[in-house]
């Protein structure tokens, strides 16, 4: 078994180091794209079975999230949460695992790439079925509410989402009861194949919020301080019982939908349009700009996660598949009725 | 101390929320007018509106919350107001919460209790008389339970929110005004997944379960049968040893249960029966259910629709009588070949 | 069997008579709410099986429908659904034989209170699930739309309606595919025993047309000319292939909610300061001084239509309950495949 | 021709909508994208956008729309990408278009055709993976059918779309890349409620259905074993004469499914069987199956989870030489007792 499946940092120690400053969030970001570039690789080569959902382009807005909220706030999240989950603070080792089906995996193995899930940094499993996780993210902040907890909680979800029942129903709920949860829509353009134009009639998402006479506010998805801010005011509004917040970050969704998806119903130039504005880019012509690192340390970081990725990846493909006892396990809770 | 069947729920709910302050209780008009049922009576007074809350018309909204507060220390009990609004909720009960322990590794569990009423018998029409029992079972790390009685309500009731996992209680509604004594207080907790044994006897085993216990009770009266009567109370996952236990003894198996001939939960037990126990059969197995049509309306048609005791007294006679499966009424009588 | 029962009436010889003027909306108001007079009592009196909802209070609603519509436009309605049926011109004998449940009903007995239909003036089987009929109606306008025929469709459901999911996702399909569709919610302040304001975080239900880039108007619905007003121009606008509309209705629900329910949860006054708007009430009135009534003829319909209506219960009354092969019928298409 | 099953489904659906044009299709990602497992590629090109529809992730909404459009002179066919979306629109199907004939008195059909992609074995996890079809059956008024094989795709796609009521056609999605030989035209269509003999043999009569057809047969031949093996293709209303038939000549009945062994199809079929052929069965009915768990991720566990030839294989062989059934390998191995 390879080293650096030993590695002993934690969920909550990575969690921390992120509000340590500009350079760790980077870090943090090029953590994601590169392990979403292994990802897709491994699928690609068929090295995993199955399917995956890339957030690439996405690694602002997950960061930022992470920035705003406190480790005990929860999150719900959807298939397309391997960024978050690495933000929240997940290592790299459960995330992985868990994408290559490996009993290391934050689930032993038996959830998946569109199942992480890690209670001790606030991620909820994930959700596969869309619009599914908002409900549950009201009934989390229910739970902070009824126990007189100042936790909030996070439910992350696509423009698509936002046209189905379950989006309505929570917003209305949590307005009306006033629960401390922040709605927060990424808006990347796209759910699987189709341009939002084609499935919405309206183009900002935020005004929804309307509905249910609740804030809304947009974002630029790709700026990491901007989404940090906010979250942490919807956050704050949250604590101070004052209900819940609508917010949509506009971003984009470099890769295509899933696995096979090379994207081909995109407008010429759109892509590269946005790939203007991508979020890790920006981010290091910000931070060389103001002196916090030098191109050289971009590039040294970029590199040195590269290699830490890899090695990681290959320790992991060592591995054998789980055993047949883990499909049995977690399906009943055994603890003892009282 | 005698009580209607609402009234052991109330009671059940009451006694949960006064031992265990997370428990709370979501549904529509649930608080301030006790119920569309009745069965939060008095509750909101008692507990207040942080844990006793109506909600809108959103069961997907509210069956989700409590999923989500279920996974971050709350026992939420939900009021599913009728059988067929889980339709518009489902997801949240098969494909969520009955998950969550699963896909968390076993970080969270959901105790979350879903309540729902289920069955005709009081004129609500085709969309609000349906069992519907298929849609949750077959479900891994959901478990589904009947009420047959007050007792039965207040017991399972308890039972089910002490569970550490998600569980679905069906309440017939036709049974919410029945009135008997119940016996109340902590002893009454018990683990699920385990029948009961409404009535002893020798020539057959009958399968039954919420409100086709009573028929059963009183179809072999009629008849004057000797039958084990086994009210199967969890039927996710069910007692497998109590029912094998008395076919073993009798050698004859007849399911009643409020669902179409072309599918209902007998099924399963006749099917895992057969599978098990085929050399202790002397006969065919019969199930008794309603026919394959939606649920009419009308008194007349409605109650001829149900199982009712004419029908499993003509029934158990005749199998008992020939070996075989007596053709149900609307075969018998010519409505369908 | 009573004379009654033999009335050769039709249901769209009915609904041509709306047309003919003022007075012959009256009566339909007056129809509506004697049977529904009648049903209440029959209901107490526990003659009747099950439950019923009355639409009293709501009778201007339903005939300014009525009115704007043409009988191949298509109605999606509720448990609610008394005033609506005989407002499209569907006959008391066919409605209230199915309520007592008798093989004269529109269903034949089988379906009862909640479940009216007669296709013959665009009444789809009212629903007893609630917002099930939104999705309903977007889907006739979709088959108006794609026939290319210039048919309506109209979904009429309550205020509470509006907090779940398929009322969102109806406006959102109807909206993105300028479906010939008409949204009327029946803000009757109650969902059942819940006063609107302690599930719903705005009181304009109409505002909520903004979700979705299409009108949202409001409109007095004690008042049968200002409905027709906003419906027709609703249709209209569908009918020229512009789209769906979202139209509230003010009303109230002077019953209670459904057969036991007295409303005790309502406010001291709230019913009597409605009943001063009572359409029955504003209608005779303003006939009256426009005199195309004199007072005396409106005491005059009003009894006569009482008559007509013991009559008739009388004569359903005496009528046996359907044969037990009634529950066998229609449950499968005979019609061979082709 | 030879086809893949997902060029089958595509063949069917446009001689269809060639043939009649109310039949439209609806569903997410169907049109410009030609689906997402590519079961509407071309559609779009032949028939334009007013006929092939995107739709906005709202299944309630465009299920519910299907409903509306079929009662007044469409023939939609809605496609819902995985069954379990059906968790958030089931009241359409089960609670609305199933009785929209009964509560019309005959006035409407709902001539609607939702196709359903089902099962594991491609690694999408527990929430992209189960069969559900108990969500479905025992819905009078509703038919259920399962496709097996590019040509029965065809078939049944085709005489679904004709069928005057509501049908749910459900596609196991692991056989979407199967390649055969497909007859295409319109004598392929046929009525729905008949099954099709697989393979004709001696000693057992297997039933199985869509994925589970092909197991069935690797398996008996692993097993030297001479079966009927019978294909349901409709599991509501299932095909019973056909059933009966091979077991009388059988007297042995094993049911193949994807289905958890505490509740599945497969439990409708042997109750049945036992109900009515009592005397006719030598030994006990058997039902394979998976495991009670959710299904996992990774290949290796999933096709353990799986019924697989080599466990039919293994049950049947034992079955014949001990007339008793076998334990499922989960038990045999020691992970369940
Ligand atoms: C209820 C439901 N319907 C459909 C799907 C299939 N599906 C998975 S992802 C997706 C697109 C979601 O788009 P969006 O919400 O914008 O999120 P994104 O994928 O862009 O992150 C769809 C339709 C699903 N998982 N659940
Ligand atoms: C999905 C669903 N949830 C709950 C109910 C129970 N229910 C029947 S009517 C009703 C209140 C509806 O209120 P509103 O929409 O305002 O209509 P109104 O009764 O006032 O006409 C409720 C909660 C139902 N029939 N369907
Ligand atoms: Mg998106
Ligand atoms: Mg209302």
């Amino acid at each position: 078994m390879s080293t650096v499946l030993k590695s002993t940092e934690t969920a909550i120690q990575r969690r921390e180091a992120l509000a340590r400053g500009a350079k760790q969030q980077f870090e943090r970001m090029i953590e994601i794209r590169t392990i979403e570039a292994v990802v897709n690789d491994l699928f690609a080569a068929g090295s995993i079975h199955g399917t995956t959902h890339l957030c690439v382009g996405q690694e602002a807005l997950d960061v930022g999230i992470a920035l705003a909220l406190r480790p005990t706030d929860m999150v719900t999240a959807t298939y397309r949460s391997h960024g978050i989950a690495l933000a929240l603070g997940m290592t790299p080792l459960e995330v992985m695992g868990e994408i290559m089906g490996k009993d290391v995996g934050c689930t032993d193995g038996v959830g998946g790439s569109m199942h992480l899930c890690d209670m001790s940094v606030g991620l909820l499993p994930t959700f596969a079925i869309v619009g599914a996780g908002y409900p549950v993210a009201a009934g989390a902040a229910l739970a902070f509410q009824t126990l007189g907890q100042d936790s909030v909680a996070l439910a992350m979800a696509g423009d698509g989402s936002t046209n189905i029942g379950a989006f309505h129903e929570s917003l209305n709920l949590a307005a009306i009861w006033k629960l401390p949860v922040i709605f927060v829509v990424d808006n990347n353009v796209y759910g699987e194949y189709s341009r939002i134009d084609t499935t919405t009639p309206i183009e900002d998402l935020y005004l929804r919020a309307a509905s249910f006479d609740i804030p809304g506010i947009v974002v630029d998805g790709m700026d990491v301080t901007a989404v940090e801010a906010v979250v942490r005011q919807a956050a704050d509004r949250a604590r101070r019982c004052e209900g819940p917040t609508l917010i949509e970050a506009k971003t984009y969704r470099f890769s295509g939908h899933s696995r096979a998806d090379q994207a081909p119903y995109r407008p010429v130039g759109e892509l590269e349009s946005w790939q203007q504005r991508d979020p890790i880019k920006l981010m290091s012509e910000k931070l060389v700009n103001e002196g916090v690192l030098t191109s050289d340390q971009v590039l040294q970081i970029t590199e040195s996660t590269r290699e830490s990725i890899s090695e990681l990846v290959a320790g992991l493909e060592a591995l054998p598949e789980p055993e047949y006892s883990a499909m049995f396990n977690n399906v009943w809770t055994t603890e003892k009725v009282t | 101390m005698k009580m209607r069947m609402r009234e052991a729920i109330v009671s059940a709910l009451a006694d949960e929320m006064r031992s265990d302050p997370t428990v709370i209780l979501l549904g529509e008009d649930i608080a301030g007018a006790g119920g569309p049922f009745k069965t939060s009576d008095g509750l909101l007074d008692e507990f207040g509106p942080m844990r006793v809350r109506d909600t809108p018309i959103s069961e997907m909204g509210f069956t989700g919350a409590a999923v989500g507060a279920s996974a971050l220390g709350l026992r939420p009990v939900v009021e599913i107001m009728f059988m067929e609004f889980l339709g518009v909720a489902l997801d949240q009960l098969v494909t969520e919460a009955a998950k969550f322990r699963y896909l968390s590794a076993g970080q969270i569990s959901c105790p979350l209790v879903v309540r729902a009423s289920i069955g005709a018998g009081l004129g609500f029409g085709s969309q609000h008389s349906q069992t519907l029992e298929n849609w949750v079972t077959s479900t891994p790390g959901l478990k589904v339970v009947t009420v047959s009685s007050p007792q039965s309500a207040y017991d399972l009731m308890r039972s089910a929110i002490r569970d550490p996992d998600p569980v679905i209680v069906l309440e017939p509604r036709v049974l919410y005004a029945d009135r008997s004594e119940v016996e109340t207080g902590d002893h009454r907790i018990g683990k699920l997944g385990v029948a009961h044994l409404a009535q002893i006897g020798e020539d057959l085993t009958i399968v039954a379960m919420g409100q086709t216990v009573n028929i059963a009770v009183r179809g072999t009266q009629q008849a004057g049968v000797s039958a084990d009567i086994i009210d199967l109370r969890t039927l996710a996952p069910w007692d497998r040893e109590t029912v094998f236990n008395s076919v073993k003894k009798t050698g004859r198996l007849v399911v009643i249960e409020e669902a179409p001939e072309s599918g209902g939960w007998g099924s399963q037990i006749v099917s895992a029966v057969t599978e098990n126990q085929f050399r202790d059969l002397k006969s065919p197995t019969v199930r008794i259910t309603t026919p394959n049509v939606p649920v009419p309306y009308g008194k007349k048609l409605e109650s001829k629709f149900l199982p009712s005791p004419d029908e499993v007294a003509h029934t158990l006679s005749e199998f008992l009588e020939t070996g075989n499966v007596p053709a149900p009424w609307w075969v018998r009588e010519g409505y369908v070949q």
